[in-house]
């Protein structure tokens, strides 16, 4: 889409009133009715939002027409004519998405109309876990929890939430603040803990580098499926659009190096099969290279050349897992490159992930391309906390009450079940019953992303960005919008927060922020997020990097080699996200890349595994940890490096609505609790494995292919 | 002529023995005039039975049918890529087995085989059935059924016009000419019969028997008439028949799919018809000879000239076969291999093999052994003929479409319920549409074969 | 689930139903378009979006208060509107026109009033009905007449998609 | 090539839509898969009918290539090539498919009896057929495209280029009198695609990014070698 019809659209959406349905009971009739300054049959109006599937912040247009509501009014059925959202697109004028989503982002208006929505709030009636809940009254939720929280110690009440920077996380933060609670957690799954930690380490810097992919030559990816689910998939998708076939002159190539063939392995022109584990050793060796045999580097500290040059160049190859030819092919071709650019990252989190992200990182230290085009940028800062990791076990432990936001711990932690059984009081905002929301005590829905304004951070954006969203569409069901409730029940603690709305939230925020001077975007954020969907400048942080020494460690893996001979890797798929794609038809159906199956997401083992283990397509076969065991069809993935089962994370929802609940196994169930060293996440790459057959089955493939020239096998 | 029945036409009589010698021409002719016209009102307990269990069956059919267009045509198994499955292999095998009557009887009439005479009308017929029944096909197999007609190039505002340049429209014209043709040419030779009967029988059946007998009062002139119709509608059916099966063949060969794109596929499917209409025709002039007791008129000769004719087509089929075969594989074009390998030794090898075993191993060795070709031989090459031509019009749709050019949309195809319960009612229907036949008109023309007992 | 069955008798009658004739359908409230005209009131005063985008629409029982809430208050089919307004309800006006949904046609208002298509042409003389009743029959032989004899596109896809 | 296609449509037609897709710039990422869905009100296919019923119009065809460790991906999305000679539409009985006057391949749905003839001829498989009626779990209708037309049980479907899009961008464009602008319409697939690697476009305006695109040396067509002239063009990857 053009810009300037974008305006246009613009221009029509703010003419007119923006709200939906009209607050009058509806006619039943007539589809093409015009309740004046409400929504026109038949004529479209576009507004900026902003997409709040995964935490990349992704600016969209959304599609708004008349559609008909079945209601129940008196016992009768009739059409209520509102304001539906049609369609979720990228907005042209985001510098994130600049017009353009992903899959996961398309279907969230399948969240947003899914008929296993929550319709008001509920509270727990059976046991834990059962969902079975009751209809409840957010009068009677506001008052309970607020004289919960009269009486509780502050050091006993934890807030679970995704690492997203928001007006939400400010509001959370202030509400936390009042009561005298320390900050939210993150669950440390899927938050990029691991590259926060190594940017913090090597440069310096509050948040996630920035990678100038589209003005790079050469990309050496290590351990970052940038294409597939790793921290902004539509910019740097759109980056890579550049970098191969954007400028005139130059094709920008890219090397790939991970344990499995991912998206990025793919549109790559090379793929470096990486043993689990040897990332850091992988590094570390093109790191040797390019010091001792290519000169690089010699501008920088001999404490932070010596992770590199001290070690046993041809022991540390062989650990990578990929041959040495290859290894001084890359080293090579970074060496000579006109703008390399390593692009670091743990997709899969193993024991020594920042470390191992650490000496990735570095590489770009000795190419000398940070702050450089074409090379890594400092993060921008946000004027909203950004939730960070602080170890949610110990403190589910001691807590009293537990407030759910934005994330399914259960789902992404089934370990935390003990301890959350522990908890007295846990309360959900989830809008559709998850694994956790039916662990709680009390699920208080929030509004659909759609249906909210808010204002969001972009976990990486080419310079300051603030995108937000302003209602536009009457929320469907008896819903409230966190803020809402959390002012609520300040009010009646009389914490002095009251009256914060999701609008007032980023308001109050900025006029905090504005007072201190940290924030140089404007104040009156909710017209920009109206008329454009945010605020973006091109300023980019002037933050020198400082280069920190990375400090090496080995990989640890759970499980003794000889129980369990196979190294087992659940990966964050392109598809589902963290696991809650999986409740949406669109993205159930869309087929797997790798295994081309549906509704289904299979062990991936290789030809050789397969073989001995005389498993074919579609068997059932049980993977066994020290953590336990769960069954999986197989997918015997040629590309699957060998002795390394991966699974897509997604499937094993026993919630989550129709499309979800009793759908495959959540691998995340058997890892066993190892953590990463420097962070303490869970290491979810770092579980050895066995397998054994357990049945038949069958796998759903798009594609029943996997070569072109093979003769087809039924 | 006498509207009053002969009364002891409703009387059941013996039938003729083989044994016993027909002493003069006058009695042989009323001995056969009452073996002929004996079954038509002869509805015995066997007969009910049967013709109930094919009600049955073919009610259940026909609740198939209703489900499939209840519920949309995904009630039958075919499904991407796979998009034509069992009702298009029974269209072509019916508008095969159809090729039986007609052009047997029209070749045996042409070349005046005096030995077809017993068997010219039960051939006929079998075309008329067989066609009716796989005519019904390429409309049960609509996605939207109640719309067929708009195939039917007819007059309307909107000047909508059918596509002639789509074979399914080639198709129904075709079929449609073939079936008002082959009802011609077996209602044609029925014209003396049917004068007959309609003296022998009264009240309603004799007045619809006279009806359709068109005044025939058998004058020098009508007798004329007749042999001159018969013949041009015998020269002319020939041709319709074999430019039916030819574009029936022309739905696949038009086609660019791999392995359909064939110049030899209109004479492989026409040399194919033949042989299953023959198989046909043998395993039906068998049971009419056991059932209906002719064994004084189908005689052994009967069988054995047919089986001559099975076993060359037989062999006409495994030349075809062959040569597509053999190009396909010289040739080498790896979207035809894609095909080729899934029928040879993909998952399709094991019904190909029973098919080369069925449409030629048989017959090859129990028909062109003479010491091996008995009665019973010739009846069962003849089933195993019929399953192998049917298998045959399988492995022709399903691999190819199962193997598109494009790897990716590779897909495969079982039939459910719907599509077999339909396919045996097709069956039943036959079965059933042959018994009430054989209780309306005399099975073997009664004139024909006074003519050649005369002459 | 429709059903086939239903499906097939929803064709049979939508092939019979372009020989039926013109019926008035049952409205909450007779509303008489020949007294709103002959007071003045032009076609797009009510149908608004008529002109400007794909439906002509229908108005709000606001509009109809701007008027009637006032002056002209009498009467019972005013009063029957009056109820509805005090009810906060919209007037649930039945459809006259509309096309099958297994027709697939995509209509849009604004190209063909555009193009000099007058609302009679397809509406019948709406300024002697009383209650709007279906005047002229949209059968795809009415919209293609028209399309010829303007040269309009023939094309199935500027209609059916 | 972009100058083989059909002559005669070049003289007539006001528009010639195509699409190109840039191998080297897809990732295979499915959002084309998704936006399609979202836009062309194509139901969701239960579980149990899933993958032979499912209704991809456009797909990502992935194939492997070579051994491990030097395996690769080989990848494409794949959707109707809107052939100037497709074979679907000879031989449909009663003119449900065709190809109008820019060159789409229009599949009507109302006048389609589902003989799925099309469906077999056509050598990409990428016809769709309703094996039953669509169902949407409410209120999952709310998200459906008015523009578009729900399918009955029994039509065939397929990619239309958006049909939809491109109507209302002609009208949109002869409202202020004057051509459709490069650039003016955008298909689903090509408005989503993060990597930019799908243009469509007008081939009748020398000027236009797909014209360009169309005319470049990377410029294939899938099975080019049936002669079916698709309007879809595949930039392939570069070596």
């Amino acid at each position: 889409m053009e810009r300037r019809s974008f305006f246009k659209m613009v221009g029509t959406a703010s003419g007119a009133a923006l709200t939906g349905a009209c607050g009058k009971p509806a006619a039943e009739l007539l589809p093409i009715l015009v309740p004046e300054e409400q929504i026109v049959p038949g004529v479209e109006e576009w507004h900026p939002s902003v997409c709040r599937e995964c935490t990349a912040g992704c600016g969209v247009i959304v599609r708004v027409m008349e559609a008909h509501h079945k209601l129940e009014r008196d016992g009768e059925s009739v059409l209520h004519p509102i304001a539906a959202i049609k369609k979720v697109e990228g907005n042209p004028l985001d510098p994130v998405s600049g017009g353009r989503l992903c899959g996961r982002g398309q279907a969230s208006v399948q969240r947003l109309y899914h008929p296993d929505r929550l319709r008001g709030p509920k509270k727990r009636t059976g046991d834990r876990g059962a969902a079975e809940l009751s209809d409840a009254d957010w009068d009677e939720a506001h008052e309970t929890l607020a004289s919960l929280l009269r009486q509780i110690d502050p050091a006993r009440i934890v807030w679970l939430t995704r690492a997203e920077s928001s007006s939400r996380s400010a509001t959370v933060a202030r509400f936390l603040d009042a009561l005298g609670a320390s900050a939210a957690t993150t669950v440390g799954v899927n938050d990029f803990s691991v590259e926060r930690a190594a940017a913090k380490a090597l440069y310096g810097w509050d948040g996630l580098p920035v990678y100038e992919i589209q003005d790079a030559d050469f990309v050496l990816s290590l351990g970052a499926d940038f294409l597939g689910g790793w921290t902004s998939p539509v910019l740097y998708a759109r980056r890579f659009g550049h970098f191969r076939q954007g400028r005139p002159q130059t094709r920008g190539t890219l090397i790939h190096a991970e344990s499995r063939l991912s998206q990025t392995g793919w549109a790559a022109d090379r793929w470096l099969p990486v043993a689990p584990g040897g990332e850091q050793d992988l590094a570390v060796a093109i790191g040797n290279l390019l010091i001792e045999e290519h000169g690089l580097g010699k501008d920088v500290g001999e404490a932070f050349r010596a992770p590199y040059t001290n070690i046993d160049l041809a022991a540390t190859i062989a650990a990578t897992g990929v041959s040495a030819l290859r290894v001084r092919e890359t080293a090579a071709q970074l060496a000579a490159a006109n703008a390399p650019l390593v692009v670091a990252g743990a997709s899969i989190v193993r024991t020594n992930s920042v470390a191992a992200v650490g000496a990735a990182s570095g590489l770009n230290v000795l190419l000398g391309n940070v702050g450089k085009p074409g090379g890594v940028k400092a993060p921008t800062t946000s004027p909203f906390p950004r939730p960070k990791f602080s170890d949610p076990q110990a403190r589910l432990e001691e807590a009293e009450i537990v407030f759910v936001e934005g994330v399914d711990p259960l789902y992404l932690q089934p370990a935390l079940k003990d301890a959350l059984a522990g908890v007295e009081t846990v309360v959900s905002f989830a809008s559709m019953v998850d694994e956790t929301a039916a662990f709680a005590d009390w699920v208080l829905p929030d509004h659909d992303a759609l249906e909210s304004a808010a204002a969001v951070v972009p976990e990486v954006a080419p310079g300051a960005a603030l995108t937000g969203a302003a209602s536009f569409v009457r929320p469907l069901y008896d819903t409230r919008p966190v803020e809402e409730t959390l002012s609520e029940i300040a009010k009646r603690l009389e914490k002095g927060i009251d009256h914060v709305t999701a609008h007032s939230a980023y308001e109050d925020t900025f006029a905090a922020l504005d007072e201190k001077d940290e924030w140089d975007g404007p104040l009156e954020f909710a017209d920009y997020a109206e008329r454009q969907g945010g605020w973006w400048s091109d300023a980019a942080s002037s933050s020198a990097p400082e280069a920190g020494a990375t400090v090496l460690e080995a990989a640890r893996f759970e499980g003794s080699e000889s129980d369990y001979p196979l190294t087992f890797q659940p990966y964050f798929s392109s598809r589902f996200g963290d696991g809650s794609g999986a409740a949406l038809p669109w993205l159930q159906e869309t087929p797997d890349p790798t295994s081309s199956a549906m509704w289904e997401a299979p062990m991936e083992i290789d030809p050789g595994t397969a073989a001995a283990a005389q498993a074919s397509n579609g068997d059932l076969f049980r993977i066994e940890t020290s953590a336990g065991s769960i069954q999986a069809p197989v997918y015997v993935n040629p590309a699957a490096i060998p002795g390394v089962v991966s699974m897509a994370i997604g499937q094993g929802h026993q919630h989550l609505g129709r499309d979800a609940s009793g759908r495959g196994t959540n691998p995340l169930a058997v890892v066993a609790e190892a953590a990463e060293s420097q962070t303490g996440v869970l290491a979810f790459g770092a579980t050895r494995c066995r397998l054994s057959k357990a049945g038949d089955g069958t796998l759903r493939q798009f594609s029943i292919v996997d070569r072109e020239t093979e003769p087809v096998r039924l | 002529m006498s509207s009053e029945p002969s009364p002891e036409c409703f009387t059941w009589s013996e039938p003729s023995k083989m044994t016993k010698i027909e002493h003069t021409v006058e009695a042989a002719n009323a001995r056969l005039r009452q073996d002929m016209l004996a079954p038509l009102t002869r509805f015995s307990g066997p007969y009910w039975i049967a013709a109930s269990l094919c009600l049955v069956v073919i009610a259940f059919a026909g609740f198939a049918w209703a489900n499939q267009l209840a519920y949309g045509i995904g009630a039958a198994g075919i499904r991407r890529p796979v998009y034509w499955g069992f009702y298009i292999i029974n269209f072509v095998f019916w508008i095969g087995i159809s090729h039986a009557g007609t052009l047997i009887s029209a070749i045996l009439r042409l070349t005046d085989a005096g030995w077809r005479k017993p068997v010219t009308r039960a051939a006929e017929a079998i075309t008329v059935f067989a066609l009716m029944i796989g005519g019904l096909f390429p409309i049960i197999h609509l996605g939207r059924a109640w719309l067929f007609y708009w195939l039917i190039p007819y007059p309307n505002e909107r000047l909508l016009w059918a596509n002639f340049r789509s074979p399914l429209l080639w198709d129904m014209t075709a079929i449609f000419t073939y079936v008002t043709g082959s009802l011609l040419y077996l209602y044609l030779p029925m014209i003396p019969d049917l004068a007959m009967m309609g003296r022998r029988f009264g009240g309603l059946r004799g007045k619809i028997y006279r009806a359709l007998a068109i005044g025939w009062r058998g004058s020098d002139r009508q007798w004329h008439a007749l042999e001159f119709a018969m013949k041009l509608m015998a020269a002319i059916i020939l041709a319709v028949a074999v430019s039916v099966h030819s574009v029936v063949a022309f739905d696949f060969s038009m086609a660019v799919a791999p392995m359909w794109h064939s110049t030899i596929f209109a004479p492989y499917f026409v040399a194919g018809a033949i042989f299953s209409g023959i198989a046909a025709l043998v395993i039906a002039l068998a049971s009419l000879r056991k059932f209906l007791r002719l064994e004084a008129y189908l005689k052994p000769m009967h069988f054995h000239n047919l089986s001559k004719l099975l076993l060359l087509m037989s062999i006409v089929w495994a030349y075809f076969t062959v040569s597509d075969h053999l190009t396909a594989w010289y040739g080498g074009d790896p979207l035809d291999m894609r095909v080729f390998n899934a029928r040879e030794h993909g998952p399709f090898a094991f019904w190909f093999w029973l098919m080369v075993v069925c449409n030629f191993v048989v017959p090859f060795v129990l028909l062109g052994i003479k010491k091996l070709r008995t009665i019973p031989t010739i009846i069962f090459s003849s089933c195993t003929v019929l399953l192998g031509m049917w298998l045959e019009r399988f492995l022709i749709v399903v691999p190819t479409l199962a193997n598109p050019p494009l790897a990716a949309a590779a897909g495969s195809y079982s039939p459910s319920w719907v599509e077999l319960a339909i396919t045996a009612g097709t069956f039943a229907a036959m079965i059933l549409l042959y018994l009430i036949f054989t209780r309306l008109v005399p099975i073997i023309a009664i004139w024909e074969y006074e003519h050649e007992t005369i002459s | 689930m429709e059903t086939g069955v239903s499906r097939w008798l929803a064709f049979a009658f939508l092939a019979m139903l372009g020989a039926l004739p013109a019926t008035a359908q049952e409205q909450p409230i007779p509303y008489p378009h020949d007294k709103h005209i002959a007071l003045g009131l032009g076609c797009l005063d009510c149908h608004s979006r008529a002109d400007t985008s794909d439906r002509a629409t229908i108005p709000s029982i606001r509009k109809c208060l701007l008027c009637h809430e006032k002056v002209a208050n009498e009467g019972p089919g005013v009063r029957t509107l009056l109820d509805f307004a005090a009810k906060g309800l919209e007037a649930p006006w039945r459809r006259v026109y509309g096309f099958d949904r297994l027709a697939h046609v995509r209509f849009r208002h604004a190209p063909h009033v555009r193009a000099g298509v007058v609302c009679q042409s397809c509406h019948g003389d709406v300024a002697t009905m009383t209650v709007a009743s279906k005047a002229v029959n949209h059968t795809m032989g009415t919209c293609l007449t028209c399309h010829r004899e303007e040269h309009a596109d023939e094309d199935c896809a500027a209609c059916h998609y | 090539m972009a100058e083989e296609t059909n002559t005669a449509l070049t003289e007539s037609a006001q528009y010639r839509w195509a699409l190109a897709i840039d191998l080297d710039r897809c990732t295979g990422c499915e959002a084309c898969v998704v936006a399609c869905h979202a836009e062309n009100n194509i139901p969701v296919t239960p579980e149990s009918e899933a993958a032979a019923s499912t209704k991809h119009w456009l797909r990502i065809d992935r194939y492997y290539e070579g051994e491990f460790p030097d395996i690769k991906m080989k990848y494409r999305p794949v959707m109707c090539q809107q052939c100037d000679q497709a074979p679907c539409e000879p031989v449909c009985p009663v003119y449900a498919t065709y190809q109008n006057g820019e060159g789409l391949n229009v599949q009507v749905y109302n006048r389609c009896v589902g003989t799925r003839y099309c469906a077999n001829n056509c050598p990409y498989t990428v016809r769709f057929f309703n094996w039953f009626e669509p169902e949407w779990p409410e209120p999952l209708e709310l998200q459906l495209n008015p523009d578009v037309s729900v399918r009955p049980a029994g039509v065939m479907e397929k990619c239309t280029f958006c049909i939809q899009r491109i109507q209302r961008g002609k009208l949109d464009a002869s409202e202020e009198d004057r051509r459709v602008e490069d650039g003016d319409i955008e298909t689903a697939c090509s408005q989503s695609c993060p990597a930019e690697a799908m243009i469509f476009g007008d081939l009748s305006d020398s000027e236009s990014k797909i014209s360009k695109l169309a005319a470049q040396g990377r410029a294939t067509q899938l099975l080019d070698e049936l002669g079916t002239q698709p309007r879809v063009f595949y930039l392939e990857r570069a070596k």
